[in-house]
């Protein structure tokens, strides 16, 4: 008889509970009123309801800034992915001066402590007017998003050999069509993977969201802390909140799964 | 070292059509062989079930008679050297020899005394304190070759396709190496490959595999001289042999206008196959410029060198013939060419399978 | 003149690619192979005909037409690797046909349909058009990169070693498609390879390359017969010639204690090297030595069989020397081997030029 | 192989475009604040050095950066090794791997600050699920007083929330093993331990470095999850220097002092990094024998 109690299954079984207690608690509050959330402990709601959720479908402050989150993110992923592309063909294609010491350059953005920057980015946006609009949080983003796809891209273009350039040329493509045509179907898995990380960390991103909007493009997270600051927190439409904000990314990760599990090209190292 | 023995072994992947289908075969003890197929020809299914990596679906493995089917490859003592060099990175080429004797739980003063020996063996003697990633290609396969051997209790050492990664000028080398490490050692070692040269080269009892079936077993020279299949004899030596049609004739068996002589006894005997076909290599054709007794004429229609002889492309009536000649004849496409068949070099076959005259 | 290249120099940051090489082909050349270890040139030259790389200096005509700083789109040229490179993301038909569809002025669609469908055909793919390259084994995938280069009528067709990954067979099939494809097109084929054999067997014409420069070029069977320097003797011929050191004093060459014999047309005294291709080291297994020729026994360090014939590398007192014998049998490590020298068949070199100072006599004739 | 070419680098025009406007400006801005003070009424006033000198003296300063060096740490020595036991124990093939995949993976889906509510929901003595286990454990577990039990909320948060960025990156680095090694070490007789030792370990250097300079870069900047959970408290026990810096700069308004504090951090990050990263690309130059393709 397979052993099922392996120290392998244990070890999982319990990281696995450790991972999705602190979830599936969440899970249950949202389905419970706030009084019950503050009496009992039970994981199981007795009196299930649906009514955290609908504060946030009608709720038009809840709708809205789920919508104004999807916008600037989607925007970010674009803006990331017309940037990374070609950057990324340059670091797989070519050596030139201060390549490597560039690369890095661009990973220390990543590092910038946020805190401190909140200011100046204010004050940087509100002068050429895009305070308050999904652009302004796009934009900020990308500061810590293209150096990732950039690393992720290169990694997959590597992979595809020079020699396949060479032959469109012999073949007489000119570079855009050569680029459309052959060399974009290829990198697809890459496009998905560094779309997927761009997505994951604009979605969570707080500190640059709530600086650089106020009401137009006031982002979910921001909704959830302010519905925070007020004393009585509404525990159980927080918690319906989170467990919303969840959806889109397990989705792309459901969408990306393979590239993960093949292992994206992590060679380029 | 041990006798490797296949007996009825078959096998499919899950439910599709069969891997490789009755496999039976004989390693005796200390041979140095090879298995050889084209790629899909199920060779590589059978060095899985030898080294214990699967478990055949019908059919038994047994080592010195011990049925040693449900064995893995540890319980079998069956080593294997892989297509690229396969090394414990971390440790340095000492440790890597010692580690399957240290897994084995041998006391250190003797693992020193085989892990040096064996190095000797191997001509790694100098490299024993340099670390794995400093190695070149060639030298880490040396290494994990002498991983194999230097356990007492090995019973065969498989190599898969082991020269694939080798640069060129570096193969003949460790060619060199595999066939003196046989020659000193006696293990029973089986070479798998999909390269004739190799295999050839390496082994004194050559398996051909070909579309899951095994099709013939032998030396070099009965592969090339008397190919039991015409595949065989197209697979094996370059340019391949010449396959012709033929009928049986009164006085022997003749292919259009050539007729190659037997005695009354064989052509009686012959009357009764269908489908014969006469299989000669390309270099055991006669061909002179001159008339030759018993011969036929052939138009030239091509002439390649190698440097070191002419391949002549001719025709025969109908039939495309290939003939080897010396590279200082003279001979050009246009030309005609007497050529003859002598009856010790045909192999005759009867639907695709040879048959046994007393040439 | 299909191709003139005149003193071509082409430097990379480590070595000189092309140094000062000079390379003219007559029209009725089909094939022309370039024949030289891997990384001494051909690559390089190969990209400098393409258009890939360009020249430091030298001039490249192609058909009398200077393409020296032309771009690799605008010439008319196509090129095989080593790698079967083609593009994973389309079908085998548009692999193939992928040169016409970006050819400017436009060809027809039903044009560019009939000339795919004609050079798969021809190669023996047509079958596999509606498949992605990956789904091919790798001879069939290098057929797609065959067909590819050959369905546009260009003047150049560029083959870096194709044959290299392929296993015996495939290259044997696949040398004949590509003699016949060369003499049917009027374009150039320059087919670069280490391998002697596929020059020996496909090219009209050969170019052996050494340092960046051409060493000899000519007819390929009178290279073979008459190399003029000891580089081309031992590149073009499989496997290598041997190159021993011998002395020269009047009329008798010695290459060691045993190896003495009167060489009619002997050069004046001195160091030479003495040139012996591996079939002119007779092994006869048994039987006297032929009348005039020289018998020495050699120990047996290695035996590899190559095709039909097999390859003996002999050691003989401080010499490794290689014979060829057409005899497959099992061989054992050290044992001794008889080999008579006829010598006729010899060829001497100059000790420190390398330059062929007497030919053997089999290969002035054969040359005439 | 690569062609040197200088023009690539009009390639990299939108990127650093893009980079500059968000990097470069803000930057100068920060610097400019560094080295002067801004007094009401009276503007900016030049002070060169001081405020990197009164950082650099400062006590809380100090205090915070041993803590948060202890706190980074501590979770890198919990969570790469947990990390990789995950990714051992995670499935290969079919529907199973990708369940564990989403699974392991929705951490990193949740917005920072949902996960400092989840964890203050979760640990809080009057609602919170941890109390009452523990009570009946007997043992009285008080996040808001007692500085050992914030301190190891704290920290099972961030490996709650972060350990699956270890896990997949190794899970991964695993994927891209070939099965020889593995087939090789079983011939010879390994244990299960001596395996995961001499092949598994040595081939995930790289994806292991790469998780380790993400983690040590994103653990240095940790923030809001802490603000929301522990505030900082009780006393400075959870207060990093993202804390000390936030509080300078938002709350106190010494904004001199919090520009040179953060140069200074931002300062500490990049040599740190610099030299992950040279170990991490010298690491691929010595690159272990990958199977090479025919």
């Amino acid at each position: 008889m397979r052993r099922v109690f392996t120290p392998r299954n244990v070890l999982m079984a319990v990281y696995l509970i450790f991972l999705a207690a602190p979830l599936l608690w969440m899970l249950s509050m949202s389905f419970k009123p706030n009084a019950e959330i503050l009496e009992t402990r039970a994981l199981f709601p007795q009196t299930p309801t649906l009514e955290n959720y609908a504060e946030i479908f009608t709720q038009p402050a809840w709708r809205e800034s789920f919508v104004n989150s999807l916008i600037y993110v989607a925007m970010n992923v674009v803006i990331t992915l017309i940037v990374a592309i070609p950057a990324a063909y340059a670091f797989s294609r070519y050596t030139f001066r201060g390549d490597r010491h560039l690369f890095f350059w661009l990973l220390t953005n990543r590092m910038a402590p946020g805190a401190v920057f909140l200011l100046p980015f204010f004050q940087l946006y509100s002068n050429i007017g895009l305070f308050d609009t999904h652009l302004a949080v796009a934009l900020a983003h990308t500061l810590f998003s293209v150096p990732l796809a950039i690393w992720i891209l290169e990694g997959f273009m590597s992979g595809i050999p020079m020699e396949i350039d060479e032959t469109a040329y012999v073949d007489g493509y000119s570079f855009p069509r050569f680029f459309y045509r052959i060399f974009m179907p290829l990198i697809g898995p890459g496009i998905g993977v560094a779309a997927f990380f761009s997505f994951l960390f604009s979605w969570v991103e707080l500190l640059f969201a709530r600086t650089l909007t106020s009401t137009a493009a006031k982002p979910i997270v921001v909704q959830l802390s302010r519905s925070l600051g007020a004393e009585g927190w509404d525990w159980g439409v927080i918690a319906a909140a989170g467990v919303l904000m969840i959806v889109p990314g397990a989705l792309l990760i459901y969408f990306v799964r393979d590239y993960l599990a093949k292992g994206f090209a992590l060679g380029r190292v | 070292m041990a006798r490797i023995e296949l007996s009825g072994v078959s096998h499919r992947y899950g439910n599709d059509e069969w891997a490789i289908r009755d496999v039976n075969v004989v390693w005796e003890d200390g041979v140095a062989s090879a298995l050889l197929g084209p790629s899909g020809s199920g060779k590589t299914t059978v060095l899985d079930i030898i080294s214990g990596l699967l478990r055949p679906t019908e059919g038994r493995v047994l080592v010195d008679g011990r049925d040693v089917t449900g064995l893995n490859a540890r319980e079998r003592n069956v080593a294997q050297v892989f297509q690229f060099p396969v090394m414990y990175e971390t440790l340095n080429v000492f440790d890597n020899l010692a580690f399957p004797l240290r897994n084995q739980r041998m006391p250190e003063a003797e693992v020193r005394q085989r892990v040096e020996a064996t190095a000797e063996l191997m001509g790694l003697t100098d490299l024993l304190r340099r670390n794995a990633h400093r190695l070149g290609a060639a030298e880490q396969q040396r290494v994990s070759l002498a991983r194999g051997i230097v356990r007492k209790d090995i019973s065969a050492v498989l190599l898969d396709e082991p020269l694939t990664v080798i640069d060129p000028q570096a193969k003949w080398h460790l060619r060199r190496q595999l066939k003196a490490l046989h020659e000193r050692t006696g293990i029973t070692m089986i070479y798998v490959t999909h390269d004739q040269h190799e295999a050839l080269t390496f082994a004194d009892q050559v398996t051909v595999m070909n579309l899951g079936a095994v099709v013939q077993t032998g030396t070099p020279t009965e592969l090339h001289e008397r190919p039991r299949r015409p595949f065989i004899g197209y697979f094996i030596g370059s340019p391949g042999m010449n396959l012709l049609e033929a009928e049986v004739g009164e006085d022997g068996v003749r292919v259009g206008p050539l007729t190659v002589a037997y005695e009354p006894g064989v052509a009686k005997r012959l009357a009764g196959e269908e489908a014969l076909q006469l299989g000669i290599r390309p270099e055991y054709v006669e061909a002179s410029s001159r008339p030759l007794e018993g011969g036929t004429e052939a138009m030239v229609e091509d002439v390649d060198t190698t440097g070191h002889s002419l391949i002549v492309h001719a025709r025969m009536g109908e039939a495309p013939l290939k003939v080897t000649m010396d590279e200082a004849a003279t001979v050009a496409s246009g030309d005609s060419l007497w050529i003859r068949f002598p009856a010790e070099h045909v192999n005759l076959y009867a639907a695709g399978e040879r048959i046994e005259v007393n040439a | 003149m299909k191709l003139e290249l005149r003193d071509a120099v082409k430097r990379f940051r480590t070595a000189t690619a092309l140094d000062g090489l000079t390379l003219e082909v007559q029209d009725d050349v089909d094939m022309v192979a370039i024949v030289a270890p891997t990384g001494s040139g051909k690559t390089t030259l190969l990209r400098v005909l393409a258009g890939l790389d360009g020249l430091d200096s030298g001039s490249l005509k192609v058909r009398g037409e200077d393409v020296t700083g032309v771009h690799v789109q605008k010439r008319n040229v196509s090129m095989v690797y080593q790698k079967f490179v083609n593009y994973p993301s389309l079908r085998v038909f548009d692999n193939i046909a992928s040169p016409l569809q970006v050819a400017r002025p436009r060809i027809a669609k039903a044009e560019i349909e009939r000339r795919v469908h004609a050079i798969a055909e021809k190669l023996g793919i047509d079958m596999y058009l509606r498949r992605y390259p990956q789904e091919l084994s790798g001879g069939q995938r290098q057929r797609v990169a065959l067909a590819r280069a050959l369905v546009k009528e260009v003047d150049l067709v560029l083959l870096d070693e194709p044959l290299g990954n392929l296993d015996y067979k495939l290259r044997e099939a696949l040398r004949s498609d590509l003699k016949e494809l060369s003499r049917e097109r009027d374009a150039l084929f320059v087919y670069a390879t280490p391998e002697p054999i596929d020059a020996l067997m496909m090219a009209s014409h050969v170019a052996v390359l050494s340092e960046g420069r051409v060493v000899q070029y000519g007819r390929t069977r009178e290279v073979h017969a008459v190399p003029q320097h000891a580089e081309v003797g031992r590149r073009f011929s499989e496997p290598p010639m041997n190159l021993l050191a011998c002395r020269v004093e009047d009329g008798h060459v010695s290459a060691g204690d045993a190896f003495r014999f009167r060489l009619a047309d002997a050069p004046s005294d001195g160091a030479f090297l003495l040139g012996i291709y591996p079939h002119h080291l007779r092994i006869l297994e048994d039987g006297p030595p032929k009348p005039g020729s020289v018998r020495i026994e050699a120990r047996l360090e290695f035996a590899e069989v190559v095709g039909s014939d097999v390859t003996l590398r002999l050691a003989y007192e401080e010499h490794t020397v290689l014979a060829l014998s057409d005899k497959i049998r099992s061989y054992h490590l050290d044992e001794t081997v008889k080999v008579d020298v006829d010598p006729n068949d010899v060829y001497l070199f100059d000790a420190r030029s390398g330059d062929l100072v007497r030919a053997s006599v089999r290969g002035r004739d054969a040359r005439g | 192989m690569k062609r040197v070419d200088q023009r690539a680098w009009l390639f990299l025009i939108p990127a650093l475009v893009v980079l500059s406007l968000n990097a470069f400006i803000p930057l100068m801005t920060v610097v400019n604040y560094s080295v002067q003070d801004i007094l009401p009424g009276l503007g900016a006033v030049w002070v060169g050095f001081d405020n990197f000198e009164n950082v650099l003296r400062d006590p809380s300063f100090r205090g915070a950066l041993t803590r948060q060096l202890g706190f980074s740490a501590l979770i890198l020595l919990i969570q790469v090794p947990l990390g990789i036991l995950v990714a051992l124990g995670m499935p290969k093939k079919g529907w199973p791997a990708t369940a564990a995949l989403v699974t392991i993976g929705l951490p990193l889906l949740i917005p920072w600050n949902v996960v400092g509510i989840i964890w203050r929901v979760f640990t809080r003595s009057d609602i919170g699920i941890v109390p009452f286990l523990f009570d009946r454990f007997g043992y009285v577990y008080n996040i808001a007083n007692s500085p050992a039990d914030a301190y190891w909320t704290v920290v099972m948060m961030d490996v709650w929330h972060w350990t699956p960025l270890i896990a997949l990156l190794a899970y991964s680095g695993l994927n891209a093993i070939p099965d020889a090694f593995y087939q090789a070490a079983r011939i010879d007789g390994a244990t299960r331990w001596r395996t995961f030792w001499v092949v598994t370990l040595p081939r995930l250097r790289n994806v292991l470095t790469i998780g380790i300079l993400l983690r040590f870069m994103d653990s240095f900047r940790i923030y809001i999850e802490i603000s929301l959970l522990t505030g900082g408290g009780p006393g400075r026990t959870t207060a990093f220097v993202s804390d000390l810096l936030v509080n300078r700069a938002v709350g106190g308004f010494e904004f001199g002092y919090a520009a040179a504090l953060s140069l200074i951090y931002f300062f500490i990050i990049i040599v740190i990094s610099y030299l992950f990263f040279l170990v991490l690309t010298n690491v691929g130059t010595s690159s272990q024998m990958q199977g090479g393709d025919a």
